[in-house]
């Protein structure tokens, strides 16, 4: 029952109780409009200095308010993650929700203080907005609603891989690597805003958004379809591509990209061989060109134009020097990082398509050049970077002074080279910490410990290696010398002592050119019964003999090719790391270009020549 | 007016109108009408047209993800969003399994007490109005603006504050925000004496309502009559004590009733029932800085956030009653379906076709706002 | 919600005894204070009355109907609330889509003629003995009934209505320079992962 | 090491002059005597390689046209002062490779670390040269050679370490 005696009806002079509002001041509001609050969702802001072009935001609107404006002025960066885009908002249809603060990856968004605007009809167009930093009359105004910690709607943690641990692993070649199950899988596909960032920094192009989509929603078979569409060394990518997709994603800016390579590989492995070889079969070209195409050296570029030109009807042979195919993928990658059998599978599927490989065929004494450009239509050279580089410094033409990639096929090979008890690595490159890690479990199996140090010229931060590489190696109990300048290798009586090393004081001049200047001061000599070179490779392009090495263009000590990787004569290809330099998934996208080339042409030459 | 409106009426006698009551009309809420039949000044038939406010919320929501919704619900009860935004988050929290944080449940507490203050403030005016009293109008609409001023600064929105989100809450509180909550209750709890005074013991207005539109608790329980206005036929319950939701059953209050089922004890339930929201709200404001931890739950990404198939209803207490969300999922992206069940749907069709029927047209308007009916949940 | 809140052990053994009278019925408790009823849309009065009758469920909070066409069916749902008991009954029966014919509830509830009203209204459904089943809302709509699967709302819009078409400068500007809008809004909408990249 | 450019003997051979005029003359042929071995050298090695000894040549044909142009200038003294305020310095990074010997075909590696070697080679005469010379003009022009070759020698230092460090891919 109520508080109040409301059936009393008082006394006559009760209204005369209103008479005290006189002593109260009034509520009056000023005319002008009133400061909103510091949460306000007003106008929007868009710093245009971190916006990448995303267009998240536009995802996000469920008004959609947002269209994404090109505008030619501003710089496009693909390998970073930069679109030369922005939002323009429609403020006929924007509710201010914020959602598109939220969410916005990079948080160059912000709604501000700022609530007034109106026009007549003439000025309809004033409601549609490019905003940027400057609000949208000019008048800067305070942030209202913008990006806080923990309201996110980035997920900006990555899923956590399984790996082997260092004591796990230091011992042997098991693949550290575990992969996702399918609930880490979807959780972490579920991350993907579908920018396409990715699409545009990956050399070949890879459909990452599409199948981060499929493995999102369990259709891990269309998955496979959209990786197969631009890659066919599915499996080795899914495993060490360098993944130029992940430095360029929208959530990289705050957090960590998307595990888009992981994302891949769980793809790869979840859906049976025979069935990925159906899926990579499809759009097969099933009449026969009847044209022949030779291709010398089995690795990413050539397999890739391999495959390509055999799904479009042509006959493809695929010359190997070495015993088994994969190139460097095989020959130069441990089996910790990448199992042999996953190389394996992607190779059977590319033979699966027709493809013949021969093993142990090295043009120059199997078989020359000229006589594949007599029996064949078209010849690619894919040869690969698979000579080290020495340093040449005092001491160096010692016989314990290796070369990184000869002992890495050794060690795939399987063959004997003599583990050192200890060993210097000079190199701070992936090669490096595969030559270092390769040994020290070597070394740990024979002799039961290890002992390898690295030194290289850079700084840690400059190195060329992986992060992740360098911080398995310390992982795995490698020390890391940086800013080491090799001086000397030290002999004592024709036996090997070590390797002599300056300080590098500075190492790249005001340009950011590399000039090192060492300190003399800080010498120090690191013994070891093996020294290993693992620094620049380069292509053996001996094969091409002298006469065509004269005749072809050449450029700045690569071979000269066109922009689809035709050489000056005109029946052969060039592709690969030979002409673009170290990189697997580059590699992929040249044999790709190449195959394109390729087919043109033995096209283009069956019209003239029915 | 609609074209079925139009009809002629077919020769009524003499004494026999039709009236159309709305949707131009002071005395009607939002875009909505009866078309009463009168015989003389006495209603005999009542018709209510759900008005042109339709804008299909329920078939927008199964076309957008579940986090964009969070947008558009707001929208379906103006005067009172915040248990829009709430149980429609309350569903989907239920559906995904998340665990909101402790922190947030006590925000939206806060939330959904002070927009229960504001929205009884709203109603006391328009209640008000009716009987040609516009003072308490101003006075509502200029006091419940400070509680706009605490949702601005809070949410960044003053009427849709698009501030609950699955998970808990958009943004923590901002610096100093419960004083500046604790200086609004007391200022609203210093003006409650003047609104006795202006309009509770008005016998302008305490005499037009006593005996109007008066129901039964049978008949209310008949007709699916729920929060004050059932607690006005004498039934204590209410959702918030009853089938309790968030940390209402950490706080102490009242759920206030009174017996005569008429238009007066509709507003002095109100009346008692704002006491109660600034209690609770005095205990949230001790309470919620030792209540320390996240805002929100982790939610997926929204972009890429499927729901495990299943379907949950939901109910909080808004100011008018039972709101329920009944929110189905087939595992996708978005939900497949959602139903608004809006108190309003009883009080402002059935219900109030009965209540004025045998009415006198003067005592519509007054019926219709003592029912507290926010046309929008009819219509959503 | 926490243990405390749970109605107590006689409650849900009264509800779980007292169902056992109506055959057929498929019971499970989803939460404290909501049990789920799967029934054979024929036993649906038989159940209503037996709550209403014996467990003071005299509250109808609402009747909710989903489409589901891939079954060929609509599902109903029907919320009721005991004040005695304080636990949700959701009983849900599924029904043909076609004819899409079903009883009114009207006589055991007077909500039942607003809900059923409004399901006719938006899903095409027909309540046998329901007081009304005039139009409603949808007065002036001559189409399908609106909240149906098949219904596409936003393409409805998109064919009824134009898009505000804007030139303000900093487009022209813009264009002259080679660049423009490179993805509108509309693009995005019902755009299925076909292309996913922007 | 070619005959021109013994170390004893290129060093008596400068310090007996004592003109500018002098100076540069053997210094020109020092230059004109290392272009023409590279001029001679680029048609013996791989066409692969053959850009980085055409560079050569023609940085040599650079210097010796430098040397040319400074033994006619006026405002000679002037300019060395400049140049020398700003020495450039030595980094030793070629000091610890091996000079080969040019065999009939050497490859790019090699020539690289020759051209280094004679670079240093120089760098060093003209340093000492400097040192062992009282202050005035002709110390300043030393000065001003050895720092020229000094940087020439560094661009060939970060040629080499992209070539053989830096990943490579030739």
């Amino acid at each position: 029952m109520s508080d109040i005696d409301y059936k009393q009806r008082g006394s006559l002079l009760n209204p005369l109780r209103s008479l005290g509002f006189f002593g109260r001041p009034p509520v009056t509001q000023p005319l002008e409009p009133r400061p909103a609050s510091i949460n306000y969702r007003g106008f929007h802001l868009n710093d245009w200095e971190k916006c990448v072009g995303c267009g998240t935001c536009q995802k996000v609107c469920d008004n959609a308010a947002i269209s994404m404006v090109h505008i030619p002025d501003l710089p496009a960066d693909p390998a970073k993650g930069v679109r030369p885009e922005r939002p323009a908002i429609d403020y006929g249809r924007c509710c201010w929700c914020g959602l598109c603060v939220d969410i916005c990856p990079t948080g160059a968004l912000a709604l501000s203080r700022e609530y007034v605007h109106t026009c007549v009809d003439a000025d309809l167009s004033s409601y549609f907005i490019l905003p940027d930093s400057h609000g949208i009359h000019g008048q800067p105004y305070e942030k209202g609603w913008a990006k806080t910690a923990d309201a996110d709607l980035i997920s900006l943690l990555r899923e956590p891989m399984p790996e082997l641990e260092p004591e796990q692993r230091i011992e042997n070649f098991d693949e550290i690597v575990g992969g996702y199950d399918p609930q880490q899988a979807l959780l972490e596909a579920s991350r993907c805003v579908q920018c396409g960032m990715c699409h545009d920094a990956c050399p070949t192009h890879m459909h990452a958004p599409q199948y981060i989509r499929a493995i999102w929603e369990g259709k891990l078979e269309e998955a496979v379809g959209w990786i197969y569409q631009t890659n066919p060394f599915a499996h080795i990518c899914g495993r060490v591509c360098t993944r130029r997709c992940e430095t360029a994603c929208s959530i990289g800016h705050r957090g960590e990209p998307i595990a888009i390579r992981w994302l891949k590989r769980y793809a790869m492995d979840a859906i049976p061989h025979e069935r990925v070889k159906q899926i990579a079969a499809a759009g097969r070209c099933e009449t026969p060109s009847g044209q022949r195409v030779a291709i010398v050296g089995a690795g990413p570029a050539g397999l890739t134009c391999a495959f390509d030109l055999a799904k479009q009807g042509h006959a493809v042979t695929v010359f190997e020097a070495l015993s088994q195919p994969g190139g460097m993928t095989r020959w130069g990658i441990p089996e910790y990082r990448l199992p042999y059998d996953r190389i394996d599978r992607d190779i059977d599927v590319i033979q699966s398509l027709g493809v013949e490989i021969r093993c142990n065929t090295r043009i120059g004494s199997d078989i020359t050049l000229e006589e594949l450009h007599q029996q064949y239509d078209a010849v690619l050279i894919a040869l690969g970077l698979q000579m080290g580089r020495g340093t040449r410094i005092p001491g160096s033409d010692h016989p314990q002074v290796r070369r990184a990639v000869d002992l890495l096929r050794q060690a795939t090979a399987g063959e004997e080279f003599g583990t050192p008890q200890s060993a210097v690595v000079i190199g701070g490159g992936n090669v490096a910490m595969d030559i270092a890690r390769t040994l020290a479990r070597l070394q740990r199996q024979r002799f039961g410990t290890a002992q390898v140090t690295i030194t290289a010229l850079e700084e840690l931060s400059h190195f060329l290696a992986d992060p992740v590489e360098i911080k398995e190696a310390h992982e795995e109990g490698i020390t890391i010398l940086p800013a080491r300048g090799p001086r000397e290798v030290v002999v004592e009586d024709g036996n090997l002592v070590g390797l002599a090393t300056w300080r590098v004081t500075s190492i790249f001049d005001e340009q950011g050119r590399f000039s090192p200047t060492y300190d003399q001061e800080d010498a120090q000599i690191h013994t070891a019964e093996m020294v290993v070179e693992a620094i620049g490779q380069m292509s053996d392009t001996g094969l091409l003999g002298d006469e065509l090495t004269e005749r072809l263009a050449w450029n700045r000590g690569r071979l000269q090719v066109d922009s689809d990787g035709r050489t000056s004569e005109a029946w052969l290809w060039a592709a690969g790391d030979m002409v673009r330099g170290p990189d697997v998934v580059s590699a992929v996208a040249d044999g790709h270009r190449v195959a394109a080339s390729i087919h043109a042409a033995l096209s283009a030459a069956k019209e003239q020549n029915p | 007016m609609r074209p079925e409106n139009y009809q002629a009426v077919s020769h009524p006698p003499s004494h026999e109108y039709e009236v159309f009551f709305g949707p131009n009309h002071p005395g009607i809420e939002g875009n909505y009408a009866l078309k009463v039949r009168l015989h003389g000044d006495e209603v005999t038939a009542a018709r209510a047209d759900g008005g042109y406010l339709h804008r299909g919320f329920e078939k927008l929501m199964e076309g957008r993800l579940w986090i964009q919704n969070i947008a558009l619900v707001p929208r379906i009860c103006v005067p009172d969003p915040v248990p829009m935004e709430v149980c429609y988050s309350l569903a989907i929290e239920a559906l995904g399994g998340l665990e909101v944080p402790e922190r947030a449940q006590w925000i939206r507490v806060m939330q959904l007490e002070l927009s229960r203050i504001a929205a009884h403030l709203f109603t006391f005016g328009g209640n008000a109005a009716t009987t040609g009293m516009y003072t308490p109008m101003f006075w509502g609409i200029a006091d419940r603006d400070l509680i706009l001023d605490l949702f601005e600064e809070l949410s960044g929105g003053r009427v849709y504050h698009i501030y609950n989100i699955p998970g808990g809450v958009r943004r923590d509180l901002p610096e100093g925000y419960l004083k500046r909550v604790s200086d609004t209750l007391d200022y609203i709890e210093s003006r409650l004496p003047d609104y006795d005074n202006l309009m509770f013991t008005n016998q302008v207005f305490v005499r037009r309502a006593t005996g109007v539109g008066i129901m039964t608790q049978e008949q209310a329980l008949d007709w699916g009559v729920t929060g004050p206005n059932l607690r006005a036929t004498g039934l204590p319950f209410d959702v918030r004590r009853d089938d309790p939701y968030l940390i209402y059953d950490q706080l102490e209050f009242d759920v206030p009733v009174e017996e005569a089922g008429d238009a007066w004890a509709r507003t002095l339930v109100r009346r008692a029932e704002l006491k109660q929201s600034l209690r609770i709200l005095r205990q949230v404001v001790a309470r919620l800085p030792e209540i320390d931890g996240p805002i929100r739950a982790p939610i997926p990404n929204p972009l890429a956030w499927n729901l495990p198939l299943g379907d949950v209803y939901t109910r909080v207490e808004s100011s008018k009653g039972e709101l329920a969300y009944y929110v189905v999922s087939n595992g996708g992206d978005k939900p497949w379906r959602v139903h608004v069940r809006g108190p309003s749907a009883m009080h402002a069709v059935q219900v109030l076709e009965h209540l004025v029927t045998g009415a006198r047209i003067e005592d519509v308007a007054q019926i219709m706002f003592s029912l507290d009916a926010c046309p929008p949940e009819v219509d959503r | 919600m926490t243990p405390t809140d749970a109605p107590g052990h006689d409650v849900t053994t009264t509800l779980d005894f007292l169902l056992q009278e109506v055959d057929g019925l498929r019971t499970r408790w989803v939460a404290p204070r909501r049990l789920r009823v799967d029934l054979p849309a024929e036993t649906l009065p038989a159940l209503l009355e037996l709550l209403k009758g014996r467990a003071g469920y005299v509250h109808l909070s609402a009747i909710s109907c989903v489409d589901w066409p891939d079954d060929g069916q609509f599902e109903l749902v029907y919320h009721t609330w005991s004040y005695e008991l304080n636990v949700l009954v959701m009983a849900h029966i599924r029904i043909p889509r076609d004819p899409g014919v079903y009883l009114s509830i009207y006589d055991l509830y007077r909500p039942a003629a607003f809900f059923e009203r409004d399901i006719h209204e938006m899903f095409g459904l027909w309540f046998e003995g329901s007081p009304d089943m005039g139009k409603f809302i949808l007065t002036e709509w001559e189409g399908p009934p609106p909240m149906r699967k098949e219904f596409d709302g936003e393409a409805w819009v998109m064919e009824q209505f134009g898009w505000q078409e804007y030139r303000p400068e900093w487009l022209t500007e813009i264009e002259a320079k080679g660049g423009g809008i490179s993805k509108r809004p509309e693009q995005l909408r019902g755009d299925k992962g076909e292309d996913g990249t922007a | 090491m070619t005959q021109h450019e013994g170390t004893v003997h290129g060093i008596a051979r400068l310090r007996d002059k004592t003109t500018l005029r002098e100076i540069l003359e053997v210094a020109t042929s020092f230059e004109a005597s290392a272009r023409d071995f590279y001029t001679d050298l680029a048609p013996k090695v791989s066409k692969r390689i053959r850009y980085l000894v055409e560079e050569l040549a023609a940085e040599e044909q650079r210097h010796f046209d430098l040397f040319n142009d400074l033994a006619q200038r006026t405002d000679l003294h002037e300019q060395i002062q400049q140049e020398i305020d700003t020495p450039a310095s030595d980094s030793q990074f070629s000091d610890c490779l091996h000079l080969p010997h040019l065999g009939e075909a050497p490859d790019d590696q090699e020539v690289l670390q020759y051209a280094m070697g004679r670079e240093h080679t120089a760098m060093v005469h003209y340093g000492e040269l400097a040192e062992t010379t009282p202050p005035g003009p002709i110390c300043d022009l030393f000065h001003y050679l050895a720092s020229e070759e000094t940087k020439h020698k560094l661009e060939l230092e970060k040629l080499y370490y992209q070539l053989v460090h830096r990943g490579g891919g030739v």
